[in-house]
């Protein structure tokens, strides 16, 4: 446990990458006035994954996190899709 | 027991909580997902009954508190201890604006006679219906989380007040602020999903 | 080939092979437990692992598994593929009975006629909680759920009596919930279709 | 006992490590406080097991009272409204405060830590936090029972739209549930983060204990499928105060949804209920056959490959639901392939006996009682996994002894082997054998007659939950309430036994079987910091030769 080092983050990046979700925010915004047809729910998802990868990367730290934290982030999302995904075994074939 | 905190160890236990609580509104989300696929345009109409600019300025307020939040830490990790004090209690604000946005913008849905159970919901068809009370009882949970979030910040602003969150030991901060970002990453999702559907 | 038969089938294949594998376990293990007792056999021979045996109770198992799976599907299959000519009832659950509607629109409670030698297909709904419609004889089962259709079907081959149950719980009355099936020769049963109740 | 004297010597352990019983931690604490504020995990354990006793036999009466109403053919002991209330107590106990936290909250908070070298686990505190939602939950479900319209009768499935519109007390029970799911989370979180971060450094991942394996994923499950049922119950009682209509279908809500997401958590939680148990076998089987388990490495992927795979298959509780064929196709593919590692288990238990040296005892016997009622449950399953003969015995009494099999015969049991393997090292005191083996061999006796009539029963088409019943099924269920008076009785031996312990006082040793794990390192009980010195971690955890020579050194001396 001593390799435990702090990383610390300078408050210019946080704020570059603050100014990145807010242009993301505008763009998800402004792309929801356009008609996309079936394209406008993965387009939306897409820009607010985009948005959630910026805030786990930096603001949550996930970047500089042990292997742990990050094997098991990824299984949680992937067991939230196969959640998702499964029911439409079901739902979609009804 | 003279043992140095393991910090790790902490933050791994903590991310284990997101993890549940990520799985919590998971469940909520397999429920927007297949009703989504039921009534893709009774979503679309309810989606434009909500407040596209409140939603929007939502969105900033917690991204900025997001920040706030994560400089904190670097605040923390620098000794600035006033400028810790100050970034938490910037975001605290920004957590009590976004309540006070929701506030009027329920307030608004209540006026118009749209509210869980109400007359307008059951003459307005079953799709329509859905998609309020998807979207009062997601909502409602992450106000809930915001208000939670709120509470852990308060304690972490205490103890940074006096001097118990220090830059060797901040587990307190890190947790809640980690706790402030899900709530930010939630709403990340809640916010397209029913604000921007067409 | 008939829907019971595959189902019943299934059973004797899948109960089968689990019978086998059940006695084997058992028989092993005892003969083990007697044979290495400590008393006769104090100085145990260090055995860890050996992949081959492994890879084989992996492999061998899941080709069963899979054998099963399929019978069990065909059979199912058997249960929901309805013949076309099937002669269509409305059946209704509720608490704590079945409604059944006949094409004429003749309605009766907790009596199911049928004509012998046809195949009937039973359109299933409930008018309030959960209900499950099981013909223990024929093998079927549906749930009848509020606000959805669900089918089963079977060929009413043996003229007779058979009992109709609830199998999801649905209240105090649950147990009560029970129908009757009855087979009769198609002139009766157009003769019992036509009067009055 | 006299045949079993291969105990390492007391005076390994000096004498002024007092056992945990008589050092408190935290420091200083007094009389009943030295409980109620510890930080202990032995003493969480204990006070678990003092809690799951309470709840087990209480669930255990209520069982046998159902079966005796059931004897014989209308109203006997009981009316409909009381019957359907005791068997949704009845699974409620059952599944929230017995099956799910037993092993792991017990064996697992007293073992566990040891098992890897720790003093503790990682979070203490939320350890006592853990214990005190269990108390609040049972103690709500306790309230539940006495206010409102009474306890809920919905069978503890809560399935919409009936829990929603049923009179009886639903919000109540749902909360106990809830919180009771709380508590199992914060374990699985707190045994995780134990393993990860507290290990001793010597430990690598394939030198962990398989009970602790089990264990750690088991918690993963935990962590994962909880929230979803904590969502799903939030809903229903949503339901119940606003009205809100997400499951109802006059109002769009789709109630198919509900057993969805209900078994998205509840059938992940089967796994949760029966890897400890797994875990238990494992550990039990290489002490008494002093020989390596058979395929340590087999049992770990199978134990991970249990928890992933069991996550994927929650929808075969649902074919005759009205959900889509191609949802049944999938599904029921899924679920046989999950029957595979169950099956490497058991091989491999069998396996291990192979050319062994093996000592009968309570546990040992207990623990060949699990293999043999886990493996007709296991079979059972495959019956109900094959999509048409489940739907002939869905939701009928093949159903309801198909899973009292393997969570009875399977982790009900591996609970009873547990005890009697694990309680002289929990209290340094050794139960009568003889007794133990009666009650042991009454309780296998009374289940197999208690439950094999139900296979029957099932087989011949009576539903599960009936009050009452066509006579055709007289002889089966009066063969099934005999079954179950003496399944009780055994049981209830069992315990009665243990508890004589108490009274005869005899003392065992630090390692009455000759075990290698590090639990049988440490003085029974063990003292309140679990090690000395850093421990010495064996290269491969079931190394016996250690074992094998201090016991031929012996047999020298005598």
């Amino acid at each position: 446990m001593e390799e435990e080092q702090e990383h610390q983050l300078s408050y210019r990046f946080l704020a570059l990458i603050l100014g990145g979700l807010v242009v993301l925010t505008a763009v998800t915004v402004g792309v929801s006035y356009v008609d996309w047809g079936f394209l406008n729910v993965p387009i939306s998802l897409f820009v607010a994954s985009c948005k959630a990868t910026l805030v786990l990367l930096f603001f949550m730290h996930i970047k500089y996190e042990g292997l742990a934290i990050k094997v098991s982030f990824i299984s949680t999302v992937i067991f939230l899709a196969i959640m998702i995904s499964f029911t439409f075994w079901d739902v979609a074939f009804r | 027991m003279e043992k140095a905190i393991d910090k790790t160890g902490v933050r791994i236990g903590m991310w284990i909580f997101l993890y549940s609580e990520i799985i919590l509104f998971g469940g909520l989300f397999v429920l927007y997902a297949v009703y989504f696929h039921n009534f893709p345009e009774d979503f679309a109409t309810g989606g434009k009954e909500l407040n596209r600019i409140i939603g929007t300025i939502n969105t900033l307020v917690l991204l900025i508190s997001s920040f706030t939040v994560a400089a904190s830490i670097t605040a923390v990790q620098r000794q600035k201890t006033g400028q810790a004090i100050a970034l938490i209690l910037f975001s605290l604000g920004c957590g009590l604006l976004f309540l006070v946005n929701k506030y009027f913008e329920w307030g608004a849905k209540f006026a118009h006679g749209l509210y869980p159970n109400s007359d307008r919901l059951y003459e307005e068809g079953p799709g329509f219906n859905i998609f309020f009370g998807l979207y009062y009882t997601i909502t409602g949970l992450h106000g809930l989380h915001v208000i939670i979030g709120m509470i852990l910040l308060s304690i972490s602003l205490v103890l940074v007040i006096r001097g118990r969150v220090t830059a060797q030991r901040f587990a307190m901060l890190e947790n809640s602020g980690l706790y402030w970002h899900l709530v930010d990453l939630i709403w990340i999702y809640v916010f397209p999903l029913f604000y921007l559907v067409l | 080939m008939d829907p019971v038969r595959g189902v019943d089938l299934a059973f004797w294949y899948i109960l089968g092979i689990s019978i086998i594998l059940l006695i084997g376990i058992t028989v092993v293990m005892i003969v083990f437990v007697i044979k290495y007792r400590r008393s006769k056999h104090p100085v145990p021979v260090d055995i860890r692992d050996n992949l081959n045996l492994e890879v084989v109770w992996t492999v061998l198992p899941t080709l069963i598994a899979l054998t099963m799976f399929w019978v069990g599907w065909q059979s199912y299959l058997g249960l929901r593929n309805v013949p076309e000519d099937a002669l269509e009832i409305d059946v209704a659950g509720q608490m704590f009975s079945w409604i059944f509607v006949y094409p004429n629109d003749k309605e009766t409670e907790n009596q199911l006629v049928v004509p012998l030698g046809r195949a009937v297909k039973l359109n299933i709904s409930s008018w309030d909680v959960l209900h499950s419609f099981y013909i223990p004889s024929y093998r079927i089962k549906v749930d009848a759920v509020r606000g959805m259709d669900t089918y089963a079907w079977f060929r009413a081959d043996k003229a007779g009596e058979y009992d109709i149950l609830c199998t999801e719980f649905c209240g105090l009355g649950h147990s009560q919930m029970v129908a009757k099936l009855r087979i009769v020769p198609e002139e009766q049963y157009l003769a019992w279709l036509e009067e009055d109740e | 006992m006299s045949t079993v004297t291969e105990h390492r010597d007391s005076q390994h352990f000096p004498a002024e490590h007092a056992s945990f019983f008589a050092t408190t931690s935290p420091p200083g604490q007094k009389g009943i406080w030295a409980w109620l504020l510890t930080h202990d995990h032995k003493r969480l354990a204990l006070m678990y097991l003092w809690a799951v006793f309470f709840w087990l036999t209480l669930a255990l009466l209520l069982g046998l009272a159902l079966r005796v109403e059931l004897m014989a053919i209308g109203e006997t002991i009981m009316p409909a409204d009381v019957y359907n209330a005791v068997f949704t107590l009845h699974g409620v106990i059952m599944i929230f405060l017995f099956v799910i936290p037993a092993i792991p909250a017990i064996f697992g908070n007293f073992m566990l830590p040891i098992q890897i070298g720790a003093d503790d686990v990682f979070f203490p505190r939320l350890n006592l936090l853990s214990w005190y939602l269990y108390m609040l939950g049972g103690a709500v479900a306790i309230v539940s029972l006495f206010t409102g319209d009474g306890f809920a009768d919905t069978g503890w499935t809560f399935y919409v739209p009936f829990s929603v519109t049923t009179e009886t007390n639903v919000s109540l029970t749902v909360s106990a549930a809830f919180i009771l799911g709380m508590s199992s989370l914060l374990t699985g979180l707190n045994f995780v983060t134990t393993v990860h971060r507290m290990r001793v450094k010597d430990m690598g991942w394939l030198q962990i204990p398989l009970f602790t394996w089990s264990l750690y994923a088991t918690a993963w499950v935990q962590i994962l499928a909880t929230p979803v049922v904590s969502i799903t119950l939030v809903l229903v009682v949503l339901e119940r105060f606003l009205n809100i209509g997400l499951f109802d279908p006059d109002r769009g809500g789709d109630p198919l949804l509900y057993q969805h997401l209900f078994w998205m958590y509840s059938h992940p939680a089967v796994y949760i209920m029966i890897l400890p148990g797994m875990g238990v076998i494992s550990e039990i089987i290489p002490v008494f056959s002093r020989k390596a388990i058979f395929g340590y490495k087999g049992i770990v992927v199978s134990s991970l490959a249990i928890a992933i795979a069991g996550s994927l298959v929650w929808a075969h509780h649902m074919y005759t639901s009205g959900m889509s064929d191609v949802s049944v196709f999938v599904f029921s593919l899924l679920t046989f392939l999950v029957a595979i590692p169950s099956a490497i288990k058991v091989f491999s238990w069998v396996s291990t006996m192979y050319k062994g040296s093996i000592l009968m005892t309570p546990p040992l016997l207990l623990a060949l009682v699990f293999i043999y009622l886990f493996t007709v449950g296991g079979l059972t399953g495959l019956v109900i996994g094959a999509a048409g003969t489940n739907i002939h015995v869905h939701d009928t009494h093949f159903i309801v002894a198909h899973f009292h099999f393997t969570m009875f015969g399977g982790t009900g049991f591996a609970f009873f082997a547990a005890l009697h393997f694990w309680w002289p090292k929990m209290f340094g005191l050794m139960y009568n054998f003889k007794r133990a083996y009666l009650g042991a061999i009454l309780a296998t006796v009374g289940f197999i007659f208690h439950y094999v009539p139900m296979f029957i029963l099932g087989m011949q088409g009576m539903p599960r939950r009936y009050f009452d019943y066509l006579p055709q099924f007289e002889t089966g269920n009066f063969l099934a309430g005999f079954g179950g008076i003496l399944l009780v009785a055994g049981i209830l031996l069992m315990f009665v036994n243990l508890w004589l312990s108490f009274v005869s006082r005899e003392r065992a040793e630090g390692d009455p079987w000759g075990g290698t794990t590090l639990e049988w390192a440490v003085p029974s009980p063990p003292p309140v910091h679990n090690f000395i010195d850093v421990p010495r971690i064996l290269d491969y955890p079931y190394d016996f030769s250690e074992v094998l020579r201090r016991a031929a050194e012996r047999e020298k001396g005598n």
